[in-house]
Order: structure tokens, then C-alpha cells, then sequence
């Protein structure tokens, strides 16, 4: 038996670790550093309906312990996917699951139905979270009945694994999580990136041209286990956590917090092979302990 | 352009064979790596980690300067700006580094349709400058070197370009040696004197303005004109979209220095951001 | 004339360095290592009516480029900080500005109706933002009705300086602020801390005995400019920002995205004097390009 | 306890004279300072600012161990366990060490009522027991030292101690030197043999079990002692107020250790938790 194995729906992962969408291309960017078969999956880059150029530049900055984006959604739109990036995520031995995000509601039903078509899409993990769209995203994400409108159509189209990407950027992100889990997701995942800024006193310019970004990395760690916690609290349905990861010890303190899987984000750019790293470490972590299934470890804070 | 199959990259670490100031605040660093110093291609660069905690926290990017395949060793030629090459200057001989590389495409040479090449280097932008005249060497290509800098003070690698050719211009803003000005214009004048251009082309790596300008130049004189390209990246290995240079193509108004560059054609780029 | 001063309300700073509550006690503490009257003005620990122990141990843990605390508003109650406390902030050449607490709606005006009474106080930061108290705290601060009324009530009582005290826990904080200046402030600081949470993989056990805290420190800067700027945008009142502040660069930031002063806490920590090595600087800045009134600085970012 | 008053504190930044692993996984540092060396009290704490970095983002307190007024240096001992020893390690002698300090309270010594001391010093708690037993010696007070290890590998300082009182009692957990098991049991074995308990009393360092059991063992014999405690300090100045240990005492439930500590009456604290 694989000890590293951990169920999130349908879907059987054959390691709690992802990679988080944006940070990890269409999966190719990495092949030269490891073994992407490896990974208990692989979440692409959010592809909308049409392609999208993005953000104009700067759109990353560096903060303490972290980083600042505004991509914008940049990505090559439905179509190049599915003709040019899903050949690749075919051939891979691992979970596929396609980041997906709309413009308005009807948008997120209609590339999912686009979706449904393709072979090998194992899930969808819906991004109604992103800070850095002017429609949509985070708007959608921080009001409960959008995400449960979202939710409910995409549950009636698919059912493939399907996971709704929350935002931090909100009051009680519980709420929003309960009314994802009410209307038939599968599974939750958390955080997208904390609304965050940065100003280049020399020239007094904002460091991101768009001004506000998403902030990522080790920085946020805390708060986005504070959210897992408090998710894990208030649904029974598996959590994957995200945020800050850089190591084992992180993806267990994830876990130990509610977590059943992990991504693995901004950590990708610092070292390729990170998740690699990751999931020997895990192996190890499991033998020294004795541990039969990773899957003990999910929740297991002692208090 | 046409496009390049950049060799393999992969994360490796490397013995510091030297890392010393060769001008004021400048740095060359050796490093032991017989993979790099084999396969490495002009216009290349590795990205560094440059400490092993979280300041700074992403790596930082620098161009291969020069290689030597039978002594399995690769160079980088840096300024000391800001907390990642400070931190890079403190690393002593002996240390191991750890870098991803190589990366990113490389300047083009065909022999075929190119007999000499002007190396435009402006500041740093020496760096690939000496890798690249090598290679052409190689290829039977004649390199004429073009080397813009402040002051007499900032040049460096003098004695390497020298042992590749004797024709080196030399311009600084404060006139301390060489012509005084930009280095632009000595491309400027040079390409003026000349009878026919077909048998040309042009290698540049330095600051945005000094690229737009010889970008301006090179299509006066119809002289093809590489460029290589610094942003702030993030990632290095094309995953971060951070590295975005705009384009005059509005089909594609971006293009990712990383991993479609950083070499480009001149004509490709708007510089007017 | 002073060209670090600024004004918030009916008070003139003699520079924009205030000194977060909760990190710097009731000054008396910093005053072995550099002289606070030099400050723009001192922020005491929050103060209840009643004295409070405050939370178990462990309440602090060490986070990257920041840290979590849920010291739970302990202080020595209203009636020893009147005594033995405000003998020494009264005896300072700096604005001295209390930070209250209640429990209840009615608590926070029964607090500054005693203080009223009190000498050498110059002003009021009402904290309706703790993170790390059951009653009270951010759910006040998380509602702008709740804000709206706190603020109204405490507006009727005094005319002393009033500057409430925001958090960033909340979906949109210019709703929050906009409630503030609505009912009658006459500033608004923020952040407060960010709620977050480690846990320490080898025990199982969390690193904060409360389980979630406060986070604070670098890690929170880029959130903290951005909300900073979020307010600016909404309301006209000054505002005090605050949030991962280690330098006079930080300090030029904030003011930058909209700031007129800030606060300092979690750097006290690390470097006792580093107020006044921010104080220092920014006279150095303004000397250096010539800046007339550091208030020119204020909302001073090009686009 | 009696109420002490601290030495001023303040930010100095000394020489590091010497940094040197005096046993597996423990160093010694020597720092330049006048100031410390002259007034600093057993007991008290340096905090030290390991990196000019955020890694780690607090300082890190250590006790002084011993200190040299004339030759104006100090020493610190210290076991290397996480991010924050682990860089005071590299640390070269000749480089510049930031720190606050003197900090706390500091042990208590009353000739008029004590002759003799036994100091209980558990692991790394032995650090402030050599400037201790130099500080009762210069008061007539004479000092006998149980010093309990895991290990006799651990065993650091035993020439320091040596030089200051012939009375020293060992313990290790292993039975590789001295008793076999803890150090507790030699005290406790020590006072069963004494006829009269009204002139001596305990001060004692190392882990919370340690104290705890001692404070008992005390309490049984009616001699008073005296622990230094350690917690996590996010600032060593009384200001966070992150450092608390409970108390028996209802109506003051937290001591604070950085400020109203590092020593405490055993009795006063509940060791429980
Ligand atoms: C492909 C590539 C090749 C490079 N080759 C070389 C080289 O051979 N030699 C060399 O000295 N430098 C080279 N650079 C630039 C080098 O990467 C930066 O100087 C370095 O990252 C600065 O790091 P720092 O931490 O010292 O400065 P930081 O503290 O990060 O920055 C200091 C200041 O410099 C600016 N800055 C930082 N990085 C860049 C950048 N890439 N472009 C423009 N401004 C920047 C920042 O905005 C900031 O204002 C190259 C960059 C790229 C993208
Ligand atoms: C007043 C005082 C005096 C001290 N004197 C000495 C001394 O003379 N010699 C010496 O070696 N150490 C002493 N310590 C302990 C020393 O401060 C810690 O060992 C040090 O801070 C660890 O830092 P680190 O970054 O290496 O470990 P970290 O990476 O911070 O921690 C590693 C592990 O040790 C635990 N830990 C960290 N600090 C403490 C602590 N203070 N108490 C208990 N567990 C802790 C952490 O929870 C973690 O599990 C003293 C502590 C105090 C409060
Ligand atoms: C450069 C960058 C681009 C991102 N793009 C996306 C995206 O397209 N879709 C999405 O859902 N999340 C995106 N994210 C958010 C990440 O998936 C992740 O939620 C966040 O970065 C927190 O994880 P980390 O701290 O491990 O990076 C992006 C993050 C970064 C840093
Ligand atoms: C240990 C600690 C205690 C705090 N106590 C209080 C408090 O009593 N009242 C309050 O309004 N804010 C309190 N805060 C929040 C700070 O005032 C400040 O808003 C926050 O720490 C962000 O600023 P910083 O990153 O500069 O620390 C506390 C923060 C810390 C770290
Ligand atoms: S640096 Fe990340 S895509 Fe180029
Ligand atoms: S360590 Fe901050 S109050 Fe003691």
C-alpha cells in the first residue's frame, strides 16, 4: 500500500502534493528538473475562455519572506490548452486538474462544459479568487451566494473532481467555504494570494504596475493555517491547503491543521525540484515515524 | 527570430574557484563546473541562490561571461547593487553555489551570411560579450568589440577581449579614456564609415536606452541587431509570467525574457515603456 | 519650523513616529535606551476596565519575517494605569495617546469617560480590532454598524483626539473606515494583526496556546500598504499606518500610499532604539532631497 | 522575592574575542565589553542579534557565564540547537556582535544570613553558575557546585568551576562520570547528610523538571532557592509580554521572565504546566 496516498472526492492522489496553479506552468516548464509523474498532481495555470496577455509590467515584486503578483489571468485561452498544453498533462502519470475561471457566472459553465470533452481531466479547481482581475474573481469569491451559484451549475455539468479555490481576502472565510461544500463541491482549496501592495520609495512608484497584487511565499504561512483550521471546523469535506509551503514540515503542519493535500506555489520559483524534495521528505518523515498512512496525520494537532 | 533549442537546464552547485572585486564594486566569480563550461551558449545566464534563508528570496539571474571546457570552469562579471550580489560578493573560494542553468536561448551566428560582428556592451552588459566573441572566433566570424562604460575605472575584462581581438572601441561618459560619450554613437560612426553592410550584424546587452537607440541605428544601416534583454524575474525557467518585455507585435504583446529570451531581435521590443 | 511634524486631528505630531500599542508597554520600558519624548507620540498598551492576565502561554511564536502573538490584552486595568502608569507618560515631551478596550459597546465609553477625568492624555486609539479576545475585539471591528456606534458614543464624550483602531480581518476595510469618519473620528490607524496560526510539527501541538493570534512584522507590510491605500482612496480623515515598519524606508512607503503618520511595534522588539533611528533618518531624508514639510510625502505616490 | 534593581540596559555592540565549541554541539564566545564585564550581576541575560537578516527575526538571550573586569571581556555558553545558534556559531572572532544588555534580575546573595551555597547548574543551566560562584566567593560565601549532564562529553567549564571551589558534585544520566542519574538526587543525598539547614541555600539553573523536583527537595529541607528560568522572549525588555511563567500566586497568576526574572523563589512558580 502507498502510504502517501490521500483521497480528495473521487479522485485518489498518489501524494498530498500539488502544485499550485500559476506557479507551475503547464507542467512542461518543469520537466527538466524532476520527474512531474511524481507529483500526487499537477494544477495548471487558470485558462479562461479567451486568451489573455495579462497584466501590464512590472507584475511581481519581492517582499519580506514572500512576493507580490499581478499576472492577470495571462493565459494561452481554451483552445491552445486543450490543442497544445493537454497532450502534455495526457501523457503524465498523475492527477490532472485544471484551473478554470470566468468573467461572469455563465463564463465558468461554459469552459467547463468546453472541458468535459477533453480526455484526460481528472478535476477542475475553480478560481473565484484571483486579486488581480478587475471582473470576477475575488468578487466572486468573497460573497457566499455567487460561490454557491458557481458551485451549483458547475455540479449539474460535471462529475469530475471539483475543487473551489477560496480567498483569504474576507471576513469569515468559512462562510464561503460552507456554502461551496452546501452546493456539491467536492473540495475546497485555500489561499489564493492576500491582497497586498508595495512602493518603491526611490522612484515613488508602486512596484506592480496594476498597484495592488497578490501576496505569496513563507509570509503568509500563518494566516493561511489559520484558515485551513477554521475551514476544517466549520466542513467535513477534505481541505487542500495552500500557502507559503517550502518545505515537509510545512506540508505537515497543513495537514496536522485539517489539510488532506497541499500545493506547492511560489516555492516552485526558488528551487524547480521543490516538490520533489517534498515527497521524498514525506517518505521519510512516514518510515521514521512509523506511520501507516499520511492520511493519520490529517488533523491530528494535539490541543 | 529563429528560434534556438536552449541546452538542457538543471539546478546544480559548483565550487567557487574565486570570486574577487575587479573594479570598484564590480565581481568576477569562477566556478568549477565542467557540464556549464561544455554546454554553456553565449547569452546564457544561471540563476542563483544567492543565500540559503529568505533574504534575498528569489534567486537572482546572471549572464555566463566566459567559459573554459578543458578547465571545467564558467565566470560571472557582476555589480554590487543591492542585498543578493552583496550577499554574492561575501561568498569566499571553496564555498559551493547553487544555480540553475543553463538558461534561456542564446545570441544566433551564422557564418553563412555573417563575416563580422559589432559586440556592443554597455556597463555589465560586457558580460556575455566575452563568451560571445569566443564562440564567433570559433565560427570564423570576426568580432569588433564596442565597450560604453562611465569612467575609465568601470572596465573590466579587458585582457579577455583583447586575447579574442585587437579591435576594441572603447567610449565613457566622462571622457576618461577612449571617446567621450556614448558608446552608440562610436557604433553610430563606425557603421557611417563603412562601404557595405550585407556581411553585418549587431550583438548588444546593456541598459533598455542604449538598446532602443542601437535598435535605431541597426535599422538605419539595415544591420540585423541582437539584443539581450534584464527584467526582474522571478522564476527564471518561464513559469512566473513576471518577465515581460512589451513587444511591437500586438498578436503578441508580450514576450518572457527568460525563456524566449533574453535574446531578441531589436526590431522585436518596444522600449518606449 | 519642524519639517517632520504632522497633524492628526486637533493634534500636532512633532514627527510621524508613534509607537504601536501593545509594543512598547507604557513606555517606560524603551526609556533605558533612547530618550521617548523624542517620539511624534506614544501609543500605550491597550487598557480595559478591569485588570486582565491575559492569555495562557505560550503566546508568542516565531513566524517568517514576523511573528503570532495572542497576548489577550493583558494590562494593569484602568485604575493602575490612571495611578502608576500615567505619572511617567505625563511627565514626557510627546503626545501621549491611550489605546482602550471594552467587552461590551458600553465598556468603551465607560473606559474613556474615566479618562476623561485624566490628565496629560492627549488622545484616544480605540482598539476594536484584537484578534487574540472572545468578546469584543475584531467582531466589533469587523461591523460597521458596531464601529459606527463605538465611535459615535466615544465622539459624544470627548473632544480629544479620537483614531480608531482597524483590522484587516475583514473583506473591505474602507466600508470599516468609512463607517469611523462617518460617526465622527478624527483618524483611522491601521492594521491591527492579521489572524494566523503556526503549529510545531514535532510536538503536534500548536505554537500559541489560543491556537490562532495576531500576526504582525515584515511578513504583513505588503498587506498593510494596501489597505493603507484602500482607505486613502475612501475616506478624507488621516490616516495612521501601520504594520511591519522596521525602517525610515517602510515609513516613506506608507506615507506614500496615503499615510500622514505611523505606528512602529514589532520592530521595538528587535531593536529597542529603533524609533529613534527612524526619527533620525527621516530628518536625513528630507535633508537629502530637500523636502520642506515631510507632509509632502503624504499620498505622494506617482502613478 | 526581594526586589532587585537591574543594572542599566542598553544596545552595545562588542568584539568577539573567541568563538569555540568547548564540547559536542556547545560553544563558548568571549566578547569585548568593558561595561558588561565591570557590572553585570549572576543571573542576568544578554540578548544578541544573531543576523542582520529576519532569520531568525527575534534576538536570542543568553546568561552570562563569566565575566573578566580587568581584561574588559565577558563569555557566553551556549548549545547550538536551531536557526538562531546555529549562525552564532559561524560567528569569527574579530566580527562585531550586536546585543542588549545587561538584562533581568540576577541572583541574590546575603552573606549575613548564608555561608555556604550549593549551585545546581543541569545541562547548559551550569552558564551562569561560574560568575555566580565568583560572585559568592568575593562575598565569603562559599560555593559547592552540582552539575548534572546527560553525558561526560557535555561536561563544559569544569576548569572555570575548578578555579573557583574544590566542592563539585556530577551527575550523568549515562554513568559516565559522577553519580549515575540526576542531579537532583545528588542535592537531595547532599542535604540528607547535613545536620543544620539555617546557613546554606540553593540557586539553580537548567530545565523546568529540574527545578521543579529541586524546588520540592528545598522545601523539604526549609532551605531557600533560588531558579533562573527560560522561556521564549520575543523581547527581553518587558515589553511583548510574551515570556510569562505561572505562578501560585492567585492574585498574580504570570510572572514575566525577561524583566521581573530570570530568577524567581522555586516556591513562587508553578511548574506544572
Ligand atoms: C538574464 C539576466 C542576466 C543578467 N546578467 C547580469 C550580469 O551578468 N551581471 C550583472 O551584474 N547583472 C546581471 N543581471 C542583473 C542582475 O540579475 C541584478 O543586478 C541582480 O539581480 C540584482 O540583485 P540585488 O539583490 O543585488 O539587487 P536588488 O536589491 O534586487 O535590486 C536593487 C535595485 O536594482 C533593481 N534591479 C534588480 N534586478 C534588476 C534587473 N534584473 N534589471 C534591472 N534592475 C534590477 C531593483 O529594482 C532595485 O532598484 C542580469 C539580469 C538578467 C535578467
Ligand atoms: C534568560 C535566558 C537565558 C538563556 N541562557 C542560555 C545560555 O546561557 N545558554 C544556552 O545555550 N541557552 C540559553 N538560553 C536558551 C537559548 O536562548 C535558546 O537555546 C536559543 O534561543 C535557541 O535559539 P535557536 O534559534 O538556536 O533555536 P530555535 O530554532 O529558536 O528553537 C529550536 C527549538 O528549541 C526551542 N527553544 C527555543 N528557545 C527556547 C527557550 N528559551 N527555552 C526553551 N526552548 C526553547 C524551540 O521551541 C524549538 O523547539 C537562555 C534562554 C533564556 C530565556
Ligand atoms: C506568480 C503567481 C501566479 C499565480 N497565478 C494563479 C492563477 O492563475 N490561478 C490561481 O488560482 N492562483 C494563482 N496564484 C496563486 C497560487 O496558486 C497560490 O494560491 C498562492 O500563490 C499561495 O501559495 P504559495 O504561497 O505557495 O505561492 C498565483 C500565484 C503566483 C505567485
Ligand atoms: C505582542 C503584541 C501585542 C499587541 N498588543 C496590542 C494591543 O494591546 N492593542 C492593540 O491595539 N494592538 C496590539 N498589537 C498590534 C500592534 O499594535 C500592531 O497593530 C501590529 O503589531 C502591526 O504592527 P507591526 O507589524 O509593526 O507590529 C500587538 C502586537 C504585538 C506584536
Ligand atoms: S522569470 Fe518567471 S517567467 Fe520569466
Ligand atoms: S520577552 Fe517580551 S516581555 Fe519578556
Amino acid at each position: 500500500m502507498n502510504k502517501l496516498a490521500v483521497t480528495i472526492g473521487n479522485l485518489t492522489l498518489k501524494n498530498p502534493i500539488l502544485t499550485a496553479s500559476g506557479t507551475f506552468g503547464y507542467g512542461n516548464e518543469y520537466a527538466p528538473y524532476f520527474d512531474v509523474s511524481a507529483l500526487g498532481g499537477l494544477i495548471s495555470k487558470t485558462i479562461t475562455l479567451n486568451p489573455r496577455a495579462g497584466n501590464a509590467f512590472p507584475r511581481i515584486a519581492e517582499t519580506p519572506s514572500g512576493m507580490l503578483n499581478s499576472i492577470g489571468l495571462a493565459n494561452v485561452g481554451i483552445d491552445a490548452f486543450i490543442s497544445e498544453k493537454m497532450p502534455y498533462l495526457r501523457s503524465l502519470d498523475t492527477v490532472n486538474i485544471v484551473n478554470v475561471a470566468g468573467f461572469t457566472i455563465d463564463e465558468y459553465t461554459e469552459v467547463v462544459q468546453r472541458l468535459e470533452d477533453v480526455d484526460g481531466i481528472d478535476g477542475y479547481e475553480v478560481n473565484i479568487s484571483c486579486p488581480n482581475v478587475k471582473e470576477g474573481g475575488v468578487a466572486f469569491g468573497s460573497n457566499p451566494n455567487i460561490t454557491a451559484k458557481i458551485t451549483a451549475n458547475l455540479r449539474t455539468i460535471t462529475t469530475r473532481c471539483l475543487i473551489m479555490k477560496l480567498t483569504p481576502n474576507v471576513t469569515r472565510i468559512s462562510d464561503i467555504a460552507r456554502a461551496a461544500a452546501d452546493a456539491g463541491a467536492d473540495s475546497v482549496s485555500l489561499i489564493n494570494t492576500l491582497v497586498g501592495m508595495a512602493i518603491d520609495v526611490r522612484t515613488r512608484r508602486p512596484k506592480l504596475a496594476t498597484i495592488t497584487g497578490g501576496l505569496s511565499g513563507p509570509a503568509i504561512k500563518p494566516v493561511a493555517i489559520a484558515r485551513v483550521y477554521e475551514v476544517a471546523q466549520a466542513i467535513s469535506l477534505p481541505i487542500i491547503g495552500i500557502g507559503g509551503i517550502m518545505n515537509a514540515d510545512d506540508v505537515l503542519e497543513f495537514m496536522m491543521a485539517g489539510a488532506t493535500a497541499v500545493q506547492v506555489g511560489t516555492a516552485n520559483f526558488i528551487d524547480p525540484d521543490v516538490c520533489m524534495t517534498i515527497i521524498n521528505d514525506l517518505h521519510s518523515y512516514c518510515e521514521r515515524e512509523a506511520i501507516q498512512s499520511v492520511g493519520a496525520v490529517i488533523g491530528s494537532m494535539i490541543m | 527570430m529563429k528560434k534556438t533549442i536552449p541546452t538542457d537546464s538543471s539546478i546544480h552547485t559548483g565550487e567557487v574557484l574565486f570570486n574577487k572585486e575587479v573594479a570598484p564594486g564590480i565581481c568576477r566569480m569562477r566556478i568549477f563546473h565542467d557540464e556549464i563550461a561544455r554546454t554553456s551558449l553565449p547569452g546564457q545566464f544561471i540563476n542563483i541562490r544567492v543565500s540559503n534563508n529568505m533574504e534575498p528570496f528569489w534567486r537572482r539571474p546572471f549572464s555566463i561571461h566566459a567559459t573554459h571546457a578543458d578547465e571545467h570552469w564558467f565566470d560571472i562579471l557582476y555589480r554590487v547593487i543591492g542585498i543578493g550580489t552583496q550577499k554574492l560578493a561575501f561568498v569566499k573560494s571553496g564555498e559551493i553555489i547553487n544555480f540553475v542553468g543553463p538558461l534561456g536561448n542564446h545570441f544566433i551566428a551564422d557564418p553563412a551570411i555573417t563575416k563580422t560582428s559589432l559586440l556592443v556592451g554597455g556597463g555589465l552588459g560586457i558580460a556575455p560579450m566575452v563568451i560571445l566573441a569566443h564562440y564567433l572566433i570559433q565560427r570564423n566570424i570576426h568580432p569588433i568589440v564596442f565597450y560604453g562604460v562611465r569612467s575609465q575605472s568601470e572596465l573590466c575584462s579587458l585582457p579577455d577581449l583583447q586575447a579574442l581581438t585587437s579591435d576594441i572601441y572603447i567610449a565613457t561618459e566622462d571622457g576618461s579614456v577612449g571617446q567621450t560619450g556614448y558608446i552608440t554613437e562610436s557604433v553610430d560612426a563606425f557603421l557611417r564609415q563603412q562601404t557595405q553592410y550585407n556581411e553585418l550584424n549587431i550583438y548588444a546587452c546593456g541598459p533598455n536606452p542604449m538598446l532602443d537607440r542601437l535598435g535605431q541605428i541597426a535599422e538605419l544601416y539595415h544591420v540585423p541587431c541582437q539584443v539581450s534583454l534584464e527584467t526582474l524575474m522571478g522564476c527564471g525557467i518561464g513559469a512566473c509570467l513576471g518577465c515581460g518585455m512589451k513587444t511591437r507585435n500586438s498578436e503578441k504583446p508580450y514576450v518572457y525574457v527568460c525563456k524566449e529570451g533574453p535574446v531578441f531581435q531589436a526590431g522585436e521590443i518596444d522600449f518606449s515603456e
